[in-house]
C-alpha cells in the first residue's frame, strides 16, 4: 500500500490514505474512519494502531503514512521534528487520569490520597509513557508520593491489573474507564485537571485526502465522536 | 505432571473466562477471519522459508566444524532471546525503507517493510531457531554412520542427504517445521515493529487480539481462544515427536 | 583393478602397506583390535590417516602427508564399496530398497534398481524380506542384506569386513559359494576369524597383529606352513620352532625332532614344523602304548610316533568326536575313548607323540611370498 | 548460508545503530543493571523449574502411550504459540488474586501478584516448551533399547533413568535447559501482563528494555545489545548441539 | 535354579516351550530367524509373547492367556542377564563402569562394583581397556566386555546370544574356557552357531526351526546321532535315513548300507546312520583303489569301504588340509593330492565310499531325551 494517489484537481475525493493512530484511539477512530469514508465515497481509510511511541518509530524508519495521531505531544514532536510531517499538528482531543478500582472496590478507595496509603494495591504507568507523566504531575500537584506494586508500560495493562482484580487501584485514563464499561469504577479527583493530555494530529503526506481526514478529524463530527467516548476538547 | 497441570491450568483457566454468547459472531466478524486467513498465509510462507533457509543452516552447523561455529550457533539462537519488539527494531534497521539492505533494495524497486512480506520476514526471523536447533539435534543423533555407508555405495553427497540424510531426520524436520509453524502463527511484537498493523495486509490475528485488549479485553481472550484452537489442531496432527527409527538392528 | 595402500593412524596404532592385484582377494586376519576394519575403512574413505598414499588403478584415492600435496577422494568417488562388521542397513527404507540403493546412486531407475536388487537378495536367499523395514529381522537375516547391498553397488573393490560371522551354518556355505562366484575376477579385501573362508574366497591371506603386518603370502602356503602365532592358531596347527638338524630340527630345550621329508635348509638355519593336533597323541608315559594311534592323518602309512615332547596339560576341551588336549606347545586331538582310557586331567604331566611323516618343515625365514 | 545472514544481518544493523558514547553509562545505570540481574536470576530459577517439571513430562510423552497423549503434547507446546500476553493474561486468571488457584492460594496467605515469583512463573510457563521438546525428541531418537540392557542387568527403573537414560540424553537436556534459559531472559510480554513491571522486583531487561524505547528507541537498542551479548555468551559455552554419542560400536 | 518357558510370539511365528534344569546350560541351535533371540528376548522380559508362562525357581516370570490372571514381572525383577546379540555398550560409561553397571545396580559400592569389575575384565582379557570410551573398541573388543558386563552382574540365569561371534580365534577358546567355569553349576542359555561352543559348554542342546523346536537332547546325542537336517549340519555329519535291515540300513532309492554296530532297532523301524565326511571317500569309478584310504577315521581298524554311494559333484571347496566334495546326499573330505588324482569337477559322478564301521546307526523315532 503506497501513499496516497492524489486526488484529481477539483474533483470529489478519492484513493486511499493509511492514517497511523495511537492504540488509545482504536475505537473512535474506527468509527471515525468508516463515517469519513460514508460521507466520501470512493474513499478508503486504512488504519494502524499501536503505541505512539512505535507508530513515531515506524514513521522516522519510512513506514508510509499518511496521517499520523498520538495520544501526546512529544511522539509528535519526533516526527514533525524529523521533518516528516506535511503541516503543523493540530490538537483534536484531550484526555485525564481518573482513579479506576474493581465493581467492588475492596480497598474502598475514594480519593487519590487512599492510592498512597499502605493496604491499598496501586499500579500506574511508569514516568517513561505518556500516561505515568502525568500520573507524576497530578502526584507532585496532590503533593502524594506513591509506591505503587508495578510501573506499567501501557494504560492497557494498569487496566488490566484493575479488571483482573490483582490490584486495588489504579490511575488510568477517563476514556479507559468508559471503554471498560462495567468491569471497573471511575472515580474521579480533583487533581486531575493538573495533567491534562493533549492529542494532536497531522498529515504526513501532502494529498488533499490525508488534508481532508485531518480536517474531519479536528471537525465537530469527529468531536461528538469523541466527546461519546470520554475525550475532552482541546 | 506439575509440569503439564502448569501449561493447561491456565488454557482452562482461558476457556473458562469466555463469553460463549459472543464467542461466535465474534470470530466470523470480517476483520477475525481477515487476520486469521492473513496469519494462516503469512505463516505457511514462512515456515516453507524456514525449511529452505534452514535445512542447510544446520547442516552447516551439525556436519561441518569450522572456527567460529559456537558463535554462530549463538546468534542462530538469538531471536529466542531478544525481545520481539527488539527483534521488529533490528529487522527495522536492516529492511526498512531507510535501513541497511532496505534502501538499497527499494532503489531496485523492492520495498518490503509494511507489507505481507514483511510479516513473513519477521515470522521467518523469530521462527527459523525452532527448525535449527530440532534439526542440528536430530543430524548430531543419528550421527553419520549411515551416510558414510551411502557414499561407500557410490552415492554423490547430494544423493546422501537426499536419499539417507533427510529421510533418517524427516520425523525431526516435521516436528521443527510444526513448531516454526506455531511460532509464526503466534508471532506478535516484531510484526507490530516492523510490518505495522494494517487490517487484511499486515494484521495478524495476535495484532488482532492486541487491538482488542484496547476495547474489548474479553473478545481478546476469546480471540486467542481461537489461535490455540488452530495450533493444537496443526500441532496434534502433524506432531508425533520424533519417531524412533532405530530398530533391532539399526 | 589393482590396489596399493599404504597407511598410518596414530591413535590406533596401525600402520600398514598392502598391495591388490588385479582380480585377486586377499584375507586379512588377525586378533581382535590388529587394526583390521582400520584398514578397510581406510581404503573406503571412512577414516582418514595420519599419513599414507593409496592408489586404485594407478588413481590416487589419498595423499597424506607423503611430500606431494595432500588428496583425498571422497568415498563415493572410490567406487569402494565396504560391507562393515555392523549392518547398519538404512532403517527407513524396505529391504529391497536397501540392496537397490546403490544401483540407484549409480543412475539405474527405480525399476532398473529394484530388478537387479531383487536378482541380489535372492543370491543370499532374502528374497522373502524384500518388503520388510530392516528393524524386523534377526540378526543373520540382516547381515545376508547387508552382503547384497554391498554387491549390488558391483564395486570396482570389495571391501568384506566378517561377512559370515553371524550366519548359521545352513546359510553360511550357500553365501560362501556365493562370495566364491562373485569374487572370482573381482578385487576384494575380506577381513575373517575363519580359516575356512580363507581357504575357501582368497589367493592370498596377510596376518596383522598390533597394526602391523606380520606375515603374509598365498593362502595354502600361510594356513599350511605359518610362521606367525597367530596364523599356525588360525590354520589350527601346532608350529614347532627350532634349528635345523640333519633329520629335522631341534627345539630350544634341545629336543630332537625327526621329520619324514625335511624342507631344503642348511644345518642350524631357523626352521619351524607344523603338525595338525589330528596327527598328534597323547600318552601318560614315555613309552606308547599299541592302542593310542592318532585319529586322523593325511599320510597313508601306519603311524610310527617316533617323536616324543613332554608337556603338562593345560586344558582338555571336548570337540565334538575328539577331545582337544592342550599344553602350551602342543595340542593334540584325541578320541573319548582313549581320554577315559587315560583318564586326563588339568595338571598332568603327558607325552604329546606323533609321527614325523605327518609334519611339515620349513624355513622360518622370510621365503617366497613371506614375510617378516 | 542466506538463512544466517537472515539471523546475522538485523544484529549487524543494531550494533550499527548504537551510539558508542552514551552506552557505557547507560549500561551501568542503576535500573539497567537492576533489571539484568533481576533477570538472571529469575531467569535461572525458571529454568531449574523447568527442568523439574519438564524431565517428567518429557519421559511420560517420550515412554509411555496413553489416550490423549497426542492432546497432551499439544497443549504443552502451546505457550509457543500464545502471544506472550495472552500467556500472561492466562496465568492472570490463574494465580491471580481472584484466579483459580491464586484466590485459594492467598487464603493460605501466598500471594504471587508483583512479586519476582510471578516472573519466575511466567517465563517457566513460556520457556518449558522448550525443554519438553528437546528431551523428547532425544528421549525417542535415544530409543530403548540402552534402558532394556541396564533393566536385564538388574537396574531398577529409577536406576535406569538416572544411570542409563538421564545420561544419554544429557546433550539434550543441557541445550534444552539452554534454550529455556534464554527464552525465560527474553520473556516480556507475559511478564508484563502477569507481574508487572517494578524495577527491582519484576522488572527484568526486556521490561525495561521496553519502557526505554517509550522515550529513547536508540537506548533501548543498545540495551537490547547487553541482552544479545548476555545470551550469546551462556549459549556458545554451554550448547554444543547434541553430542554425538552413538560410536562405531555403539 | 529351573526354569520353566512357554511362549507364542504371532508376530514373529514362534512357539516354543522348554525347562532348563537348575545348573543346566541350554545351547540354542537353528538357522538364522528361528526365533533363537526372541526366545531369550522374552526370557529377559524385553519382549512380551502374545501367550505363554514362565516359572523360574517357582517364581512366575509371566503369565499371559493362560487361563490365571495375566502376570509380567519386569526386566529387572527377573534376576535374568541377557547378553544379546549387539553389545550395546553404554557409550557414555567407561568400559569399567560398563562392566560395573551390574553390581552397582545390585547395591555395591562404587568402590566395590569396580573392583568386581575389574576382576571379570581381566577374566575376558580386557583390563587394558577399563578407562576407555566405548566407542574407541573394536567389534571383537566391544564383544568381550559385554561379556564381563553380563556375567558381573552375577544374574540367576544367564542368557547368551552368540558371544563369540566376532571374537577371534586367540581369545575365542580362553574365553570359552572362561564361560565352561563360569557356566559349571549355572543355569544358561546359550545361542549358538557353533558346534563347539555346544560341545564345550553345553549340557543339553534345543534345535529351533522356523519357530518350532525340532530336536532336542543331550549335547553329544544331538551332535553326534542328530535327527534333524539342521543338527547334522552344525555337527558337521552326514546323514542316511532308511529303514533298518539285517545289516545296516536301506535308502529310500534301494540301496543297501553296511553298519558295523547296528542299532537295537526291529526290521524295517525308520532309522538313521551318521558318518563324519573326513570318514568318507570319493572315486570316479564305482570299483575302489587302494590310495583313496579316508583321511580321518576315529576307528582304529583298516578301512574296508564296504559301503558305495553314488552322486553328483554339486560343491568342491578347499577347507585347510582337505577338500570337501559334497553331492546333494553326502560329503566326503579328501585330501589335496587325491583330489588333484581325480581331477574333480563339479557335475561329475563320482562314488562316496566308506567303512560301515565309521558309521553310527539310530532310530529316527523319538529316543530318549529326543522329541520331534
Ligand atoms: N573410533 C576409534 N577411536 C580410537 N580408537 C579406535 C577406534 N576404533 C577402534 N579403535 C582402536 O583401534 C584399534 C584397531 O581397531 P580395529 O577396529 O581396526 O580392529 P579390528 O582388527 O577390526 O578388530 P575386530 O576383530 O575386533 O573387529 C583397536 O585397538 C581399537 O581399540
Ligand atoms: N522386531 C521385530 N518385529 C517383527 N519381526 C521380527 C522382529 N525381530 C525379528 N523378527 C522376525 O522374527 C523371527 C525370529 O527372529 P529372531 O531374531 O528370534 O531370530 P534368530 O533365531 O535370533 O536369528 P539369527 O540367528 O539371525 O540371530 C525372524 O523371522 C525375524 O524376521
Ligand atoms: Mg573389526
Ligand atoms: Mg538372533
Amino acid at each position: 500500500s503506497g501513499p496516497a494517489a492524489p486526488a484529481p484537481v477539483g474533483d470529489a475525493l478519492s484513493g486511499t490514505i493509511v492514517v497511523y493512530a495511537a492504540a488509545s484511539l482504536t475505537a473512535t477512530f474506527t468509527t471515525l474512519a468508516a463515517d469519513f469514508e460514508a460521507d466520501h465515497p470512493g474513499t478508503t481509510v486504512t488504519l494502524n494502531f499501536a503505541g505512539s511511541s512505535d507508530l513515531a518509530t515506524q514513521i522516522t524508519e519510512g513506514a508510509p503514512a499518511d496521517v499520523f495521531a498520538t495520544a501526546d505531544k512529544k511522539n509528535m514532536a519526533k516526527v514533525t521534528g524529523a521533518g516528516l510531517a506535511a503541516g503543523t499538528p493540530m490538537d483534536f482531543a484531550t484526555n485525564t487520569l481518573e482513579i479506576a478500582v474493581p465493581p467492588d472496590n475492596p480497598a474502598g478507595v475514594t480519593s487519590l490520597a487512599d492510592l498512597a496509603s499502605a493496604g491499598v494495591t496501586t499500579v500506574v504507568c511508569a514516568p517513561q509513557v505518556p500516561c505515568g507523566a502525568a500520573t507524576a504531575a497530578v502526584m507532585a500537584t496532590a503533593g502524594l508520593s506513591l509506591t505503587p506494586a508495578s510501573e506499567e508500560s501501557s494504560v492497557t495493562d494498569v487496566l488490566g491489573k484493575i479488571t483482573s482484580g490483582e490490584a486495588d487501584a489504579g490511575l488510568v485514563y477517563v476514556t479507559d474507564v468508559r471503554t471498560a464499561g462495567d468491569a471497573v469504577l471511575g472515580i474521579e479527583f480533583p487533581e486531575s485537571s493538573s495533567a491534562v493530555n493533549t492529542y494532536p494530529i497531522v498529515a504526513v503526506t501532502d494529498g488533499a485526502l490525508a488534508a481532508a481526514f485531518v480536517e474531519y478529524a479536528t471537525g465537530s463530527a469527529a468531536r461528538d465522536v469523541l466527546a461519546a467516548a470520554g475525550f475532552g476538547a482541546p | 505432571m506439575v509440569g503439564a497441570a502448569l501449561v493447561v491450568l491456565p488454557l482452562v483457566a482461558i476457556v473458562a473466562r469466555v463469553d460463549w454468547a459472543h464467542f461466535v459472531p465474534l470470530i466470523t466478524s470480517e476483520s477475525s477471519l481477515a487476520a486469521l486467513s492473513l496469519g494462516l498465509r503469512t505463516s505457511l510462507a514462512a515456515t516453507a522459508l524456514c525449511v529452505l533457509l534452514g535445512v542447510p543452516l544446520a547442516l552447516t552447523l551439525a556436519r561441518t566444524s569450522f572456527r567460529g561455529q559456537r558463535i554462530l550457533r549463538a546468534l542462530v539462537l538469538l531471536p529466542l532471546v531478544l525481545p520481539p519488539v527488539v527483534g521488529g527494531l533490528a529487522l527495522l534497521y536492516t529492511f526498512g525503507r531507510r535501513g541497511m539492505l532496505g534502501a538499497p533494495l527499494r532503489e531496485l524497486g523492492v520495498d518490503i517493510a509494511f507489507s505481507p512480506t514483511a510479516v513473513v520476514l519477521a515470522q521467518t526471523f523469530v521462527a527459523m531457531p525452532f527448525l535449527v536447533v530440532s534439526l542440528e539435534g536430530a543430524l548430531r543423533t543419528v550421527g553419520t554412520r549411515y551416510e558414510a555407508v551411502g557414499a561407500t555405495l557410490g552415492a554423490r553427497p547430494t544423493t546422501v542427504l537426499r536419499r539417507v540424510t533427510l529421510p533418517l531426520v524427516l520425523p525431526a524436520l516435521v516436528s521443527g517445521a510444526v513448531l516454526s509453524f506455531a511460532r509464526a502463527l503466534g508471532e506478535f511484537g516484531a510484526t507490530l515493529t516492523f510490518a505495522g498493523s494494517l487490517q487484511g495486509t499486515t494484521r495478524t490475528l495476535p495484532l488482532e487480539i492486541y487491538l482488542q485488549r484496547e476495547t474489548d479485553p474479553d473478545a481478546a481472550v476469546a480471540l486467542s481462544l481461537v489461535l490455540v484452537v488452530v495450533a493444537v489442531v496443526i500441532v496434534a496432527v502433524t506432531y508425533r515427536g520424533r519417531g524412533s527409527l532405530m530398530g533391532r538392528t539399526g | 583393478m589393482t590396489l596399493s595402500l599404504r597407511l598410518r593412524v596414530d591413535t590406533r596404532d596401525v600402520d600398514l602397506d598392502l598391495q591388490v592385484a588385479a582380480g585377486e582377494t586377499v584375507a586379512i586376519l588377525g586378533p581382535n583390535g590388529a587394526g583390521k576394519s582400520t584398514l578397510l575403512e581406510a581404503a573406503a574413505g571412512l577414516v582418514r590417516p595420519d599419513a599414507g598414499r593409496a592408489e586404485l588403478d594407478g588413481r590416487v584415492l589419498f595423499a597424506l602427508g607423503s611430500g606431494e600435496p595432500d588428496r583425498w577422494l571422497p568415498p563415493h568417488e572410490r567406487g569402494i564399496s565396504l560391507l562393515a562388521q555392523e549392518a547398519l542397513l538404512f532403517p527407513h527404507l524396505s529391504v529391497l530398497d536397501n540392496v537397490a540403493f546403490g544401483p540407484r546412486s549409480a543412475g539405474a531407475s527405480t525399476r532398473e534398481a529394484r530388478r537387479r536388487a531383487a536378482e541380489w537378495l535372492a543370491e543370499v536367499d532374502g528374497s522373502e524380506f524384500a518388503d520388510r523395514r530392516p528393524g524386523g529381522l534377526s540378526g543373520g537375516e540382516a547381515q545376508r542384506i547387508a552382503v547384497a547391498r554391498a554387491l549390488a553397488s558391483e564395486p570396482r573393490l570389495l571391501l568384506l569386513d566378517e561377512p559370515l560371522a553371524s550366519l548359521d551354518v545352513s546359510v553360511a556355505p550357500a553365501l560362501r559359494r556365493m562370495l566364491r562366484r562373485v569374487l572370482a575376477g573381482r578385487s576384494a579385501i575380506l577381513v575373517t576369524h575363519d580359516a575356512l573362508d580363507a581357504y575357501t574366497l582368497a589367493d592370498r591371506v596377510v596376518v596383522i597383529e598390533g597394526g602391523r603386518i606380520v606375515e603374509q603370502g598365498a593362502t595354502r602356503q600361510v594356513l599350511e606352513r605359518p610362521r606367525s602365532a597367530f596364523a599356525a592358531r588360525i590354520a589350527g596347527l601346532n608350529v614347532l620352532a627350532g634349528s635345523r638338524t640333519a633329520d629335522g630340527l631341534r627345539l630350544p630345550d634341545g629336543t630332537g625332532i625327526t621329520i619324514g621329508d625335511p624342507a631344503p635348509a642348511p644345518l642350524g638355519a631357523p626352521v619351524i614344523a607344523a603338525i595338525r593336533p589330528l596327527a598328534v597323541t597323547v600318552d601318560t608315559a614315555p613309552a606308547g602304548r599299541a592302542t593310542d594311534a592318532p585319529v586322523g592323518r593325511t599320510t597313508g602309512l601306519t603311524a610310527r610316533l617316533d617323536n616324543t615332547i613332554r608337556g603338562t596339560v593345560h586344558d582338555l576341551e571336548p570337540r565334538g568326536d575328539v577331545i582337544r588336549v592342550s599344553s602350551g606347545l602342543l595340542s593334540a586331538d584325541i578320541s573319548p575313548a582313549v581320554a577315559a582310557d587315560l583318564d586326563l586331567a588339568v595338571g598332568d604331566t603327558v607325552w604329546f607323540r606323533f609321527d614325523g611323516a605327518d609334519a611339515v618343515l620349513y624355513p622360518a625365514g622370510t621365503g617366497s611370498g613371506h614375510q617378516k
